[in-house]
């Protein structure tokens, strides 16, 4: 659409105008040696410069926990619970994290649509930031293309110095560097140095995976009976820990609660794992994912494999989380590049 | 609004009958005595508003108007409460959800019914369609197997079904008691009996995960083309829209995508049968 | 619903799950609506051995217990082992590691009357347990979600899933990431990773998964430089009682 | 069945009555006029704490010593933790310290609420317990549901939750709240402090029964503050001492109708508890605190140990003020959150993390009165000997005196009430809330 700069000292002055607008502005804040996306009480909070943070922006499209319906014992209709919000501003969203609302974005697009999905994303303005350098050794993001922008995005935010320069990639986006105060016009000598920025990118930025993008999911369909899988089978602890942290595994639980006086309650639904050994099982015992192994390999089936047939595009943003956060050192990298190996 | 898809309509259980221990049926109408509008295996969400939802083959035929059946066996929570709810008591229904039969498909021609213990549930909704419906469709053939006789289910029924003409049903039990009759054994050990003409027989098969891959082997010896093998799958379920992902059976959604698969579409995919 | 009748009774514990009840706060002047209590020791004089449904709360430790709470089991129709003392058998196990001569001296190292005691044992080690509410203490939103099923009269399911579930859901950062060892990944969810959430580590206390990949969190504390004594007391801590079942 | 007669021959068995950390019973028996039994019988089950925790790590010891009592889980866990660093010869930051007493503080509050509302109030207002004051006196039950929420909300935001703190560890706390949290916090204060007024006017209400029995009272005294956390040892009877001597003062022994063991020093007896504190350290509490003990009847020394629940009803007020100055204080100056510790040294500050080995003991106040942890840790940060004297267990024989002292001043009443005044009493020492229930199965003999 347009580009504009920004001076990095005004970035605060942002927030604080987001802020007084009533908007509810979210970005990465510091949680121990970690980062979480959080509400910033102050623009000193936000750290724009992070590592993915523990749970990525998914949970402000499908929260952890999330009403249906609330209803009165005894009823058989519940009332619809409005999911409506503050108009949200996420400020400072890694062009993974982007990607990964985007891979959301195509799962609820499915009929019957996921309503709730649409009306938050309709109230969210995001602001992402460009990464000139990847976050450590667990990202994959130059393999599956996320360290460029690749829209989804209201304003991206580029670091050329003293200034970000900002792409303007929708109307709301627009009205926000509208405010003269803040933003000026960049002209097409700024441009080009985006572009000069990108291509060195290039020489920081190596791609981690041993194989495309588009031959993972071919990759995964040809070692189903490797090694490999029963190694990973073995060390997995089926903690969840990898599908909660994935900007893109959307599966959930729907519970009812009620009240102590057992007179209300209200319908809900949570994140769930395929992960878990009872995600699969029914009533009666038979369990269709019963061992570790089978389990990790539907997960990867359905990063790489099944999207690409349904949307022809990969889940897995290349954020690294789930490799950083296991604990049984279950490597997304060293899984792909063994099985790659193992195939030649 | 926002959450429709899961909010249930309201529905009356207007009979019920306890068919065998674990078994109870339920005939059910929505408000209004609308009409379900179904498909023969469909399936609809049963809602209890402080408990939860499942999923339940639609037993009974379209083209019975405004009510539906259900036959629930006693498994878990829900369906424990499930069994404890008599005539007047309401209950929520969403749906119907999924794929049922091929109905425009399977017309003219014949059918084998293939059912394996409550797999005749979602079969029934078929066979009984057939029956209201029969000159649309060829020869008939079902075949009933189950653990033990008094696990049978719509006994009053089968016994008609038996007399019909143009329709063959045989059953069978794993053990028999002392005052059944028929035959002992395995289903799978009826399949090399029945006479069928092959290109012309489509096989619907529903039953016990177990069951499929040796009713399978059978029906291949037997030549059927897979195109022309229909089974109905079972899968853990939570919202029956395709987005849980729960009932993922590799790519395919069974809640969506089925729950009645033609075998040639499935027998690719890892974990199917 | 007709009225519940609630007898709830202690055996060796701290009462604290019992105090949890406390929390309820008017929440309990609800419970009240569906329930009759009928023996509170706690906070109640009056008492009666007409109920339908039991709260034992406690380990089983003495002979004369183990008489009282087969008792109480020919009465109930329902039981329910009501935190980790009750269910899994909790701190008290660690005695398990003495004998009750061993354990008695060093307690009472001079005394010359009798005290009676016996070995620690979970509820469900005595007598058959229909429902449990694990935790030291008990969370009452779970304590909640029980009473609800025993009001409705279907039965409760604890998750099956590990503390880290919870934990994560909760943007936790995971302790091994901290260089600390945390039993979470074979501890059973359902208190909503209580003490990870206020950085401790979890302890265990709901209980040992069942089927939890025993050699794979053997690894993954080796890894992190667990030594074999620190992995036995992670272990022994609250789940002793559990622990020799499960190694026969 | 009223009697008016003075009695020779008594008989009451309270059956379940009281426990110290457990159950036990009343038991009184006289013949021919003659006091032959007159105690309560302990019969909780044993559970071994002092074995349980040897060999294992300091760092969890108190993870596990606070599981000896639901009640004063909080002050449990600072004894142990306060022993532990005694011993390893760690001292703790100054805001570790305004935070440690204000987790006191909170269970102080809780505890004392409890008792005063919940099991004193139903024989101010004659009922069985507090279920038909449901009914009878409701609103007295939610404004005590009210204000007990409100402690427990104030210990979710310190501690992770009331009952087996959370966040107390050795060396610190492992979450320390913010300043969203310090605010909610100081407005729940407020919020009691409004209540506060009320149940003052409740308690007026009490009329507590005339006995004296004057004995040794022990408590934590501290030069600047009304103790709680910190201090030496002091006694009505004796020099003050340091809390490593504590063993000059209490000689624990076996008794044959208790699981428990006593206490006594100088004399066969001596009271720990609210009623001690406020006799040896009232000249700590601020005169508008005093001006309400004496309106309700309270002044130092006191030797009527019913007094003991108006004692808890100022000492409420005490921590109730203090919690809020230590809170104004942190949102005022600010609070550091980085302060934060692991509960057990990472393997990240393993190698930074040393100390020394050794006998150390923590002695703090809780509701119930004075508690003594002590610990023997080793070179490898092992628990080789633990001891811990328990305020309720050091009570005992004081209460054993005070009843045998009591029941015969009483004859001229009937059973019922002598079994009701005997249970007061124990009640009054509030051993813990399932001690102070009410009676059951008793059994008289003419
Ligand atoms: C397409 C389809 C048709 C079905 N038709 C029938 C039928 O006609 N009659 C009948 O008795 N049963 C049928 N079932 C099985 C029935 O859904 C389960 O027995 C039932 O969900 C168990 O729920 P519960 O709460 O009693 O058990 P729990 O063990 O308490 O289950 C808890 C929840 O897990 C899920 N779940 C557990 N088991 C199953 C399962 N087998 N299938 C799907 N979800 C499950 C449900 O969401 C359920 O509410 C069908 C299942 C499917 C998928
Ligand atoms: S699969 Fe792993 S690397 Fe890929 S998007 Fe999910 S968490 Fe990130
Ligand atoms: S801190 Fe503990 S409970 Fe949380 S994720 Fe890590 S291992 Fe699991
Ligand atoms: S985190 Fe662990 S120790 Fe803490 S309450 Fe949960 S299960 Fe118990």
């Amino acid at each position: 659409m347009k580009y504009s700069l920004i001076e990095k000292l005004k970035i605060s002055e942002l927030v604080v105008w987001l802020k007084n607008k009533q908007y509810k502005v979210v970005g990465p804040k510091a949680k121990e040696n970690q980062f979480v996306y959080g509400d910033l009480d102050s623009p000193d909070e936000l750290k724009l410069e992070h590592k993915p943070p523990v749970l990525a922006l998914k949970k402000y499209y499908l929260p952890q926990e999330e009403n249906l319906l609330n209803f009165s014992f005894g009823e058989t209709k519940g009332k619809e619970v409005d999911v409506s919000n503050n108009f949200t501003v996420v400020f400072g969203a890694h062009t993974c994290d982007i990607a990964g609302v985007i891979c959301l974005e195509n799962a609820c697009d499915i009929e019957p649509k996921d309503n709730n999905f649409f009306e938050r994303n309709k109230n969210i303005l995001i602001i992402g930031i460009e990464c000139l350098k990847p976050c450590d050794e667990y990202a994959t993001c130059v393999t599956m293309g996320t360290h460029n922008p690749k829209g989804g995005y209201d304003l991206m935010l580029t670091d050329i110095g003293n200034q970000y320069l900002v792409h303007v990639n929708s109307q709301e986006g627009l009205n926000v560097v509208a405010n003269d105060k803040i933003f000026v016009d960049a002209d097409s000598e700024y441009i080009s140095k985006v572009n000069r920025i990108r291509t060195d990118k290039t020489n920081v930025f190596n791609k981690q995976l041993n194989v495309a993008e588009n031959e993972i999911g071919v990759l995964l369909g040809r070692t189903v009976k490797s090694p490999v899988w029963d190694d990973i089978g073995k060390r997995c602890l089926s903690c969840g820990n990898c599908t909660n942290v994935c900007p893109t595994c959307y599966c959930f639980d729907v519970r009812d609660e009620v009240n102590l006086a057992v007179t209300e309650g209200r319908r809900y639904r949570v994140w769930d794992s395929c992960q878990l050994k009872e995600f699969a099982e029914v009533a009666g015992g038979e369990n269709f994912r019963k061992d570790r192994k089978k389990r990790q390999q539907h997960r990867l089936f359905r990063k790489f494999k099944y999207p690409i047939e349904k949307y022809n595009r990969n889940f897995c943003v290349g954020c690294g989380r789930c490799s950083r956060t296991c604990m049984a050192k279950i490597s997304l990298i060293e899984t792909i590049n063994s099985l790659a190996k193992e195939s030649i | 609004m926002n959450n429709s898809l899961y909010n249930p309509i309201k529905a009356t259980i207007v009979a019920t009958k306890q068919m065998t221990a674990t078994e109870k049926w339920f005939k059910i109408e929505l408000e209004n005595k609308k009409d379900l509008n179904h498909n023969p295996g469909q399936f609809v969400e049963v809602s209890l508003l402080g408990l939860g939802e499942a999923p339940i083959s639609i037993s009974s035929s379209p083209t019975q108007r405004g009510y539906f059946e259900l036959c629930v066996r006693q498994a878990g929570k829900i369906t424990a409460a499930l069994h404890k709810l008599k005539e007047g008591d309401n209950l929520g229904i969403r749906g119907p959800f999924g794929h049922g039969f091929p109905i425009d498909e399977l017309k003219g021609k014949d059918l084998l019914f293939i059912a394996g213990g409550l797999g005749i549930a979602p079969l029934r909704s078929l066979i009984n369609y057939v029956i209201d419906q029969r000159k649309d469709f060829g020869k008939v053939n079902i075949l009933l197997g189950c653990k033990e006789p008094k696990q049978l289910l719509y006994t009053d029924e089968l016994k008609k079904w038996e007399k019909l003409t143009g329709i063959s049903f045989r059953c069978t039990v794993d053990r028999a008691d002392p005052d059944w009759k028929g035959n002992v054994g395995l289903i799978t050990n009826l399949i090399p009996g029945i006479d069928i003409d092959v290109k012309q027989t489509y096989a619907i098969v529903c039953g016990p995960p177990i069951m499929y891959k040796f009713v399978l082997v059978k029906l291949m010896e037997k030549n059927i083309p897979d195109k022309q093998i229909l089974v109905s799958l079972e899968r853990k379920m939570k919202c029956g829209l395709g987005k849980c992902g729960h009932c993922q059976i590799n790519g395919l959604y069974c809640c969506q995508d089925g729950p009645v698969f033609s075998y040639d579409k499935i027998k690719k995919v890892e974990g199917a049968i | 619903m007709s009225k519940v009748r609630v007898a709830f009774f202690d055996f060796a514990d701290c009462e604290g799950c019992q105090l949890q009840l406390t929390y309820l706060n008017e929440a309990l002047l609800d419970v009240l609506k569906h329930c009759d209590i009928v023996n509170f020791r706690e906070v109640m004089h009056e008492r009666s051995d007409d109920y339908d449904v039991a709260i034992v709360e406690g380990s089983i430790t003495r002979p004369y217990d183990v008489e009282r709470i087969k008792k109480i089991r020919e009465r109930a129709k329902i039981l329910v082992a009501y935190g980790a003392c009750a269910a899994i058998g909790g701190v008290n196990g660690i005695r398990r590691k003495y004998t009750i001569d061993e354990a008695k001296k060093i307690v009472y190292p001079d005394r010359e009357f009798p005290i009676e005691t016996g070995e620690v044992k979970a509820v469900d080690q005595v007598v058959k347990v229909d429902a449990y509410v694990h935790g030291c203490p008990t969370n009452n939103n779970e304590f909640a979600e029980v009473l609800k099923c025993l009001l409705l009269g279907v039965a409760y399911k604890v998750p099956t899933y590990a503390v880290c579930v919870e934990c994560k859901l909760k943007e936790n950062i995971c302790l091994y990431e901290k260089g600390q060892v945390c039993m979470g990944p074979v501890t059973r969810a359902g208190c909503g990773a209580w003490c990870t959430s206020n950085g401790n580590t979890c302890y265990g206390c709901r209980g040992v998964l069942e089927d939890f990949n025993q050699q794979g969190q053997m690894d993954v504390l080796k890894k992190y430089g667990v030594t074999v004594n620190m992995l036995k007391d992670k272990f022994t801590l609250y789940n002793s009682c559990k622990m020799e079942e499960k190694n026969g | 069945m009223a009697e008016q007669v003075k009695k020779k021959d008594l008989n009451i068995f309270v059956e379940y009555l009281t426990r110290v950390e457990g159950h036990g019973h009343i038991k009184i028996n006289m013949k021919d006029g003659k006091l032959e039994a007159c105690y309560l019988n302990v019969i909780e089950a044993p559970r071994f704490f002092e074995a349980m925790v040897r060999g294992r790590s300091m760092f969890e010891v108190q993870h596990i010593t606070s599981r000896i009592c639901g009640i004063c889980s909080t002050g449990h866990s600072l004894a142990s933790i306060k022993a532990t660093e005694d011993a390893i010869g760690f001292t703790p930051s100054v805001q570790t310290r305004k935070l440690r007493k204000l987790a006191l503080h909170y269970e102080t509050l809780d505890s004392h609420l409890l008792h005063v509302l919940f099991l004193v109030t139903p024989d101010v207002f004659g009922a069985e317990s507090v279920f038909p004051m449901i009914q009878t006196h409701k609103d007295v039950i939610l404004l005590a549901l009210k204000m007990k929420k409100a402690c427990s909300d104030l210990c979710d935001i310190l501690m992770g939750r009331h009952t087996h703190p959370i966040t107390l560890a050795v060396r610190g706390f492992t979450k320390i709240p913010g300043k969203k949290e310090l605010e909610k916090s100081r407005e729940l204060l407020g919020e009691l402090e409004k209540d506060l007024a009320i149940v003052l006017g409740v308690v007026k209400l009490i009329k507590l029964p005339e006995f004296e029995r004057e004995t040794e009272y022990i408590a934590l005294t501290h030069p600047d503050e009304y103790a709680f956390l910190d201090g030496n040892i002091a006694s009505t009877d004796a020099k003050e001492i340091a809390p490593r001597d504590y063993l000059s003062f209490v000689h624990e022994l076996n008794v044959e109708h208790s699981a428990s063991k006593h206490s006594k020093n100088k004399r066969n007896s001596y009271m720990t508890g609210a009623l001690a504190r406020f006799n040896i350290n009232h000249k700590k509490l601020p005169e508008k605190l005093l001006d309400i003990a004496k309106s309700l009847g309270l002044k130092a020394p006191c030797y009527n140990p019913f007094m003991n629940s108006i004692a808890q009803v100022i000492e409420t007020a005490y921590c109730l003020y203090d919690a809020i100055e230590i809170i104004d204080g942190f949102l005022k100056n600010g609070i550091d959150q980085s302060e934060a510790v692991a509960s057990w040294p990472s393997s990240l500050e393993k190698n930074k993390f040393t100390f020394k080995s050794g006998r150390g003991v923590g002695a703090v106040e809780v509701p119930r009165g004075i508690l003594f942890h002590d610990y023997t840790v080793n070179a490898e940060g092992i628990i080789e000997k633990a001891n811990c004297v328990i305020p309720t267990n050091q009570n005992l024989a004081n209460i054993d005196m005070d009843l045998q002292k009591m029941v015969p001043e009483i004859l001229h009443k009937t059973k019922e009430e002598i079994t009701l005044q005997a249970e007061m009493l124990v009640r009054a020492y509030d051993p813990c809330i399932s001690c102070s229930c009410h009676l059951l199965d008793v059994e008289f003999v003419d």
